[in-house]
């Protein structure tokens, strides 16, 4: 074999801390290198011409790259030697900056390891055979999770390209938070206004197929190819029958029994209902833990006015399974809240503000309702406790976040602009009343945001101090709060009638879960992890899979859009062809040595490794051999490190290559 | 003195999508550790056999590390619990061929923990080196661990 | 203010020493200050003495009156933010101005600590008649509170002489190596 | 049930009454305290105010004596001594470099095991059912603020105790003689501590604010678990101009009082605010 090293300097980010004409050298007297070079920028064009030029003199059949990670560069690499005429599974990647000259700082030290790093990687590619990549067909239909604004907009994208998609919502109702928004920044254009026509839009489009009440349980496949189980929850309701009269809801005598969801528990709603007048579908569902039918078998009203006897106390919870090629992943965040504190969560809570305790200390979303015109008050102005026009509010922001003690360290993003926002509202509404927000720093970065802010604090007068609250607590109906203005150095105590505590968003409880049944990587609090940081923002490290909005981080509404359309152009991207280039490295039977045992069979966790009957020429059946099936194969590789007899190998992994590997190390 | 001086070797069997990646980031990130440490990098860490160890002793390792995805998080599913289940027994068989089977670390380390990575990789490399250099290799019962 | 301190030997530093905590820790808001319950008895809140560790301006904290009306409360230090235990800070600003015999303003407070500790390494339990007695005479205070002790010597709340530790060498170890 | 016993210095002077009348309700409830053998002071805020080793070094070597001893928990009824000797046993738990000198100087002894428990800890061990099934006296209408002070909650992670801004225990130990706690906002709030005579006005200021706040929130009793709280809130009533006179009662008082022994036995005369408003309002149940 004549391999070739090309070491990359990476401009300084190598050259640095590795003496890369050093590792040429050393790697030129490799046995089996037929040619070594070092150059500035590898994967520029130049530096890709070295290589296709060097093969084709050189007569090289196989290469080693040291450069940066392979997850960075190697399909470029690939895709060099392939056009050189060199198989692109005869390119070995040595990592010599993200595990080399980023975290060492001695020369010396840091070369030598990047000529055993390069070394390591030509043992291996003397190992490697020429591959091609497998092909596998790909089903044009995609599968969104989660129907808020990010989830409404990837689905329409898709749906307009002219491909079928399934859109899952786990609520009654489709619109996420924003359709509990009163109006939004930086615009203050009002949100249902905004959202509603998309949400019918979704509702009425004959490629979306909408599945609400539902939950996705199961996910199995892979890109192109998965399948998809979905629990459609009982609404005990027939929605083939139900018009959305709303006669059952009207007349359905349980009141107060359970706290409206939509209103953040500000009102209450029936056992039948429908989460907000908009809704979408405009079915009711069932809450069966209050309907005195339910707890008692009697009561039986909504069936008694339901003219279309769409009422269904017998109804099941139903499987469904869909394929899809793609999936659009927009399940959004929780707002921090110690009421529905998550279970087992680190939160401390804040006592020391009384929330919890006291009914006019509030957080973001509850103000929104206040301040919506479909909202508990119509849209005055009204505190929780007494229904009395707040003459003075107090806004805190970063509760929750920023917080290392009681809550996140993180940055929640746009809790700076709702504040701002809420505050503005206030002054619009109550002329007479005087607000005050508590900062740390105004975070306002985007187009027009800062504008806003200074708009709030010039033309409405709203009181910014730069300094975190230590205590609220109340005095004769005024609640008392103890802050500092740090930039005056000075103590400032106000008496509110009203505090509303702009808190963090966070990730939905039960993220984590569906994190793992679709196998997406998340971060410490539960935010889902794009596959990279800048390069790759909408993807995650499954092919195949997207993300939008602010189940990734804490995101507004024009970015949650933003990358639900970019989300729904990779889906696109992937739908453009008919065929998948696959990697091949799969795994491998020798179906001479196999004894049949079937230990692969036990730890395949895809179902890839099937019976097979080998039968001689007059059809006697001689013995059953296991088999692997490439298109399920993914490629992990425990049959490879089970098998007692070595009878099965996984291709670009092999005992062999590894090996060379180790004995190079 | 020689034990001041001595540098173990370390070989780490990683998994691409959790520990690898998780050790670019502790690059991009230009966090630092001893250069003692060289990876191998494999699909999961159910691929890694146990004959990989031995062998990696058996080529001068001081010390080995393996490092996946946390348990649930496998991009595979279930393929690290293939691996951890076998672990188990497999401690048994290293202190039976005569290696200590202290000097073999377990970790999880995801993409996103860069700091972990250097954490890990530091607190093994400061145990091998109180642990001194890994000499009993020549003991090994070659034929069990050749494979070739 | 002075200029940025250059000293290797910086306030930052002893404290970091003294508290395992390091002041870059604190993010300046505020939040000690608003809910500490002597803030107004102070010229500097207690985030801004943290700020002067912060920028080197060493002598301005080490000349506060803050650390010594500071009352070891641990408010602060219970809804800081980011863990920054201030009330520990408050010690060890103390204790590198006692070390370093800083004339301080809050000279009262000063004298009542010495007193007390005077009692505690002559008998090993605190003596409050003793200590208030040391106390008046270091502060030339004498006539505060005097209409209370006739009460509380009737009450039997202020004994004449020490409760004393039998044993009393180990106490004296301890006040040793502070030496 | 037997628990060691660290009266700390106040209990024998200013805080004479709580020690009585700890001694006299542990009686009742079948605790046995075993008093540690020739303690030592803790070295209060004055140690830790001014040297770091010397508060560490001071409260460790009543955590040793502990151990001398096979005490599995330790009482500390004064709050400030209770939170030195939490805070010295978390440090030496830590091993860090004063831990290192301190177990030096105490033959290396390092860490201490023994349990270190609040007054309240002590009645939750004892049982609220247990307490309030010995109750004799009603105490219908009495109307009690909860007062916690600084030390007791703080820090929590290190005390672990309660909830450090919004704390019952307290709380549910007076619903189980019978009385009613109110709800006030001041419950942990500073009482300026050990500023008592260097800063007479301080002290004088922050506890009238105390006091206020429990008047006006409809008390008739303060309870405090702390010799320090009391003599700022009994003692310094007297230096407040415009506050109403209200009794402030060690917790073990008030269950004393409930568990029906005499007030006097209890040390209640040697308070400086008189104590005959609440003493009126204990009957005998029916
Ligand atoms: C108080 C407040 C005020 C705000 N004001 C503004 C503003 O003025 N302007 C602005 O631009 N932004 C504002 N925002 C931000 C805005 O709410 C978000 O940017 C936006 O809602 C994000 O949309 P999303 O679709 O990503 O998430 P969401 O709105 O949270 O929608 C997620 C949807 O997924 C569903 N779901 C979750 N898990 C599952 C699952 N496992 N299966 C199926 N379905 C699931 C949920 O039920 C929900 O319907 C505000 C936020 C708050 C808290
Ligand atoms: C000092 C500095 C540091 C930064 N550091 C970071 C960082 O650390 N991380 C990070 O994420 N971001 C960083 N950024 C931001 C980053 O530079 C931008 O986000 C990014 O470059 C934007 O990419 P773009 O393609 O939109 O625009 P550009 O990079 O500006 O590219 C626009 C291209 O369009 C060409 N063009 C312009 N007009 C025409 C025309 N009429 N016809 C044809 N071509 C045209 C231009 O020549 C140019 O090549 C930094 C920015 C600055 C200023
Ligand atoms: S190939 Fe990688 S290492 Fe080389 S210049 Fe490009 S990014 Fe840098
Ligand atoms: S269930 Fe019946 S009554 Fe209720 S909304 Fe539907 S059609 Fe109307
Ligand atoms: S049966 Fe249930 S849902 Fe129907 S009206 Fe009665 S309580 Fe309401
Ligand atoms: S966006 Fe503003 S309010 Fe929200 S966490 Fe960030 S800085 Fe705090
Ligand atoms: S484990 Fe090996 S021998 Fe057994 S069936 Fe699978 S491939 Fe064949
Ligand atoms: S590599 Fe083996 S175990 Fe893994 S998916 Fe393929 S056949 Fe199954
Ligand atoms: S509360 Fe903490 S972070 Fe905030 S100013 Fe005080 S010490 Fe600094
Ligand atoms: S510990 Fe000191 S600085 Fe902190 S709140 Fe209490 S008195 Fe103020």
């Amino acid at each position: 074999m004549r391999i070739g090293v090309f070491v990359c300097q990476c401009g300084e980010n190598i050259g640095r801390t590795v003496d890369c004409p050093a590792v040429a050298e050393a790697a030129g007297r490799f046995p089996g290198v037929a040619y070594s070079v070092e150059y500035k920028y590898m994967c520029s064009d130049p530096g890709q011409n070295l290589i296709k030029n060097m093969i084709k003199e050189k007569n090289l059949d196989a290469i080693v790259v040291g450069s940066c990670s392979p997850h960075m560069h190697e399909k470029t690499f690939r895709k060099a030697a392939l056009d050189a005429g060199v198989n692109p599974f005869l390119c070995e990647i040595a990592n010599l900056r993200e595990h080399c000259s980023w975290v060492h700082e001695d020369i010396v030290d840091a070369t030598k390891k990047a000529i055993d790093l390069v070394r390591i990687a030509v043992e291996k590619v003397k190992k490697n055979t020429p591959l091609t990549p497998i092909r596998v067909p790909v089903t044009k239909r995609s599968l969104v999770i989660g129907g808020g604004i990010s989830g409404i907009q990837a689905a329409l994208d898709i749906a307009n390209a002219g491909f079928e998609c399934v859109l899952v919502e786990k609520e009654p109702s489709i619109g996420g938070h924003m359709s509990q928004l009163s109006e939004t920044f930086p615009t203050l254009d009002c949100s249902q206004c905004i959202l509603t026509p998309r949400m019918v839009e979704v509702y009425q489009h004959p490629k979306i197929k909408l599945l609400t009440y539902s939950e996705v349980e199961n996910v199995e496949g892979f890109i192109g190819n998965f399948k998809v189980t979905i629990r459609k929850k009982a609404r005990s309701i027939d929605e083939s029958k139900c018009t959305g009269c709303g006669l059952c809801v009207q007349k359905c005598p349980i009141k107060k029994k359970a706290y409206n969801e939509f209103e953040e528990n500000l009102a209450h709603r029936p056992a039948v209902y429908v989460p907000f007048p908009q809704a979408v579908p405009n079915i009711p569902v069932i809450d069966r833990t209050v309907c005195t039918y339910y707890q008692t078998g009697k009561c039986q009203m909504c069936v008694k006015v339901c003219g279309r006897e769409a009422i269904f106390f017998e109804q099941q919870d139903e499987m469904i399974t869909e394929e899809v090629g793609s999936i659009v992943v927009a399940t959004g965040y929780k707002l921090y809240s110690i009421d529905k504190k998550p279970e087992e969560s680190e939160i401390k809570g804040y006592g020391e503000y009384g929330y919890g305790k006291y009914k006019d200390v509030i957080d973001g979303l509850q103000f929104e309702r206040i301040a919506s015109a479909s909202g508990p008050t119509s849209g005055e102005i009204l505190r929780p406790s007494d229904n009395k026009v707040p003459k003075k509010i107090v806004f805190i922001q970063c509760v929750g976040s920023r917080d290392e003690s009681k809550g996140f360290s993180y940055c929640s993003k746009i809790c700076c602009m709702y504040t701002a926002k809420h505050a503005m509202l206030y002054k619009h509404k109550v002329h007479d009343g005087e607000a005050y927000v508590f900062y740390m720093d105004i975070r306002a970065g985007g187009k027009g945001y800062d504008e806003f802010v200074r708009r709030a604090i010039e033309e409405d007068h709203v009181k910014y101090i730069r300094g975190r609250v230590s205590r609220i607590y109340e005095e004769d109906g005024k609640y008392i709060v103890r802050g500092e203005d740090t930039i005056a150095g000075k103590p400032i105590t106000i008496d509110a009638d009203l505090v509303v505590l702009a808190t963090a968003m966070i990730a939905q409880p039960n993220a984590v879960k569906l994190a793992q049944t679709i196998g997406m990587s998340y971060d410490k609090y539960g935010f889902y992890n794009e596959a990279h940081p800048k390069l790759r923002p909408v993807e995650v490290s499954t092919a195949g899979v997207f993300l939008a909005g602010a189940c990734q981080s804490p995101k507004d509404i024009p970015e949650s859009v933003a990358m639900a359309s970019a989300a729904a152009s990779k889906s696109l991207v992937l739908f453009g062809s008919d065929f998948l280039e696959r990697e091949p490295t799969v795994a491998k039977v020798n179906e001479s040595v196999c004894a049949g045992c079937f230990y692969c069979q036990k730890v395949c966790a895809y179902n890839a490794i099937e019976k097979k009957e080998i039968k001689d020429r007059k059809g006697n059946l001689v013995k059953v051999i296991a088999y692997v099936n490439s298109g399920l194969c993914q490629g992990f590789g425990t049959c490879n490190a089970v098998c007692p007899s070595k009878s099965v190998e996984l291709i670009g992994f092999n005992d062999e290559q590894i090996y060379a590997e180790i004995n190079a190390l | 003195m020689e034990e001041e001086k001595f540098e173990p070797k370390i070989a780490a069997f990683v998994c691409n999508w959790c520990t690898y990646t998780g050790a670019d980031l502790a690059g991009t990130s230009r966090l630092k550790y001893p250069t003692n440490v060289k990876m191998i990098r494999v699909p999961c860490t159910g691929r890694i056999d146990p004959v990989f160890i031995i062998k990696a002793f058996e080529k001068g390792a001081d010390g080995v590390l393996i490092s996946g995805c946390h348990p649930n998080d496998c991009h595979y599913n279930t393929g690290n619990f293939h691996a951890r289940r076998r672990w188990i027994l497999f401690r048994q068989l290293l202190n039976f061929v005569g290696i200590d089977s202290t000097r073999l670390h377990f970790s999880w380390v995801s993409a996103s923990e860069g700091k972990k990575f250097v954490d890990v990789v530091t607190e093994v490399i400061n145990k091998v080196k109180e642990q001194g250099k890994f000499k009993k290799y020549e003991k090994i019962n070659k034929e069990f661990a050749i494979h070739e | 203010m002075h200029a940025h301190n250059t000293h290797v030997e910086t306030l930052a530093g002893k404290i970091e020493e003294l508290t395992s905590q390091s002041v870059m820790q604190c993010y300046q808001c505020g939040k000690c200050s608003a809910g500490c319950p002597v803030r107004n008895y102070m010229e500097d809140s207690p985030n801004q003495v943290i700020r002067y560790v912060q920028l080197g301006f060493d002598d301005e904290a080490l000349h506060s009156s803050t650390p010594w009306l500071c009352a070891s409360c641990l408010t602060c230090s219970s809804r800081c933010p980011q863990n920054f235990d201030i009330a520990k800070f408050m010690d060890a600003v103390r204790e590198v101005a006692l070390e370093m015999e800083i004339d301080v303003k809050e000279k009262d407070v000063k004298k009542f600590h010495e007193a007390f500790l005077n009692q505690i390494k002559k008998n090993g339990k605190a003596f409050e008649f003793g200590m208030v007695r040391e106390y008046k005479l270091k502060t030339l205070n004498l006539f505060q509170d005097v209409e209370l002790f006739p009460e509380m010597l009737l009450k039997g709340k202020l004994s004449l002489l020490p409760h004393k530790k039998k044993d009393i060498k180990h106490i004296k170890k301890v006040f040793d190596e502070i030496k | 049930m037997k628990v060691g016993y660290y009266p700390g210095c106040s209990l024998s002077g200013t805080g004479k009454e709580y020690d009585l009348s700890i001694r006299k309700v542990l009686e009742k409830l079948d605790v046995e305290l075993a008093e540690l053998n020739d303690w030592s002071c803790c070295g209060a805020t004055s140690a830790h105010a001014t040297n770091h080793f010397l508060s560490i070094g001071l409260s460790s070597l009543n955590l040793f004596q502990a151990q001398k001893q096979n005490l599995e928990e330790l009482f500390a009824p004064c709050a400030a001594c209770y939170n030195r000797m939490v805070v010295a046993k978390d440090e030496l738990g830590k091993g860090t470099e004063t831990a290192k000198k301190i177990s030096a100087l105490n033959n290396g002894e390092s860490t201490a095991k023994v349990n270190i428990i609040n007054i309240i800890q002590l009645f939750e061990k004892a049982g609220l059912e247990n307490i309030s099934a010995k109750t004799k006296m009603n105490l219908k209408g009495i109307k009690a603020a909860c007062y916690y002070g600084c030390l007791l909650v703080r820090p929590f992670s290190i005390t672990k105790f309660d909830d450090a801004e919004q704390p019952v225990a307290m709380e549910k130990i007076i619903s189980a003689v019978g009385a009613e706690p109110v709800d006030w906002n001041y419950k942990v709030e500073c009482c300026g501590g050990a500023h008592s005579i260097a800063h007479k006005e301080i002290v004088v200021d922050l506890s009238k604010k105390i006091i206020d706040d429990a008047v006006k929130h409809g008390a008739n009793v303060i309870i405090v678990a702390c010799p320090m709280c009391h003599s700022n809130l009994d003692m310094r009533q007297r230096a407040m101009k415009d506050t109403a006179a209200i009794p402030v009662l060690y917790l073990s008082e008030f269950v004393g009082l409930a568990l029906g022994i005499d007030s006097k036995e209890l040390g209640m005369n040697l308070h400086f605010t008189s104590t005959e408003p609440i003493l009126e309002k204990v009957l005998v149940k029916e």
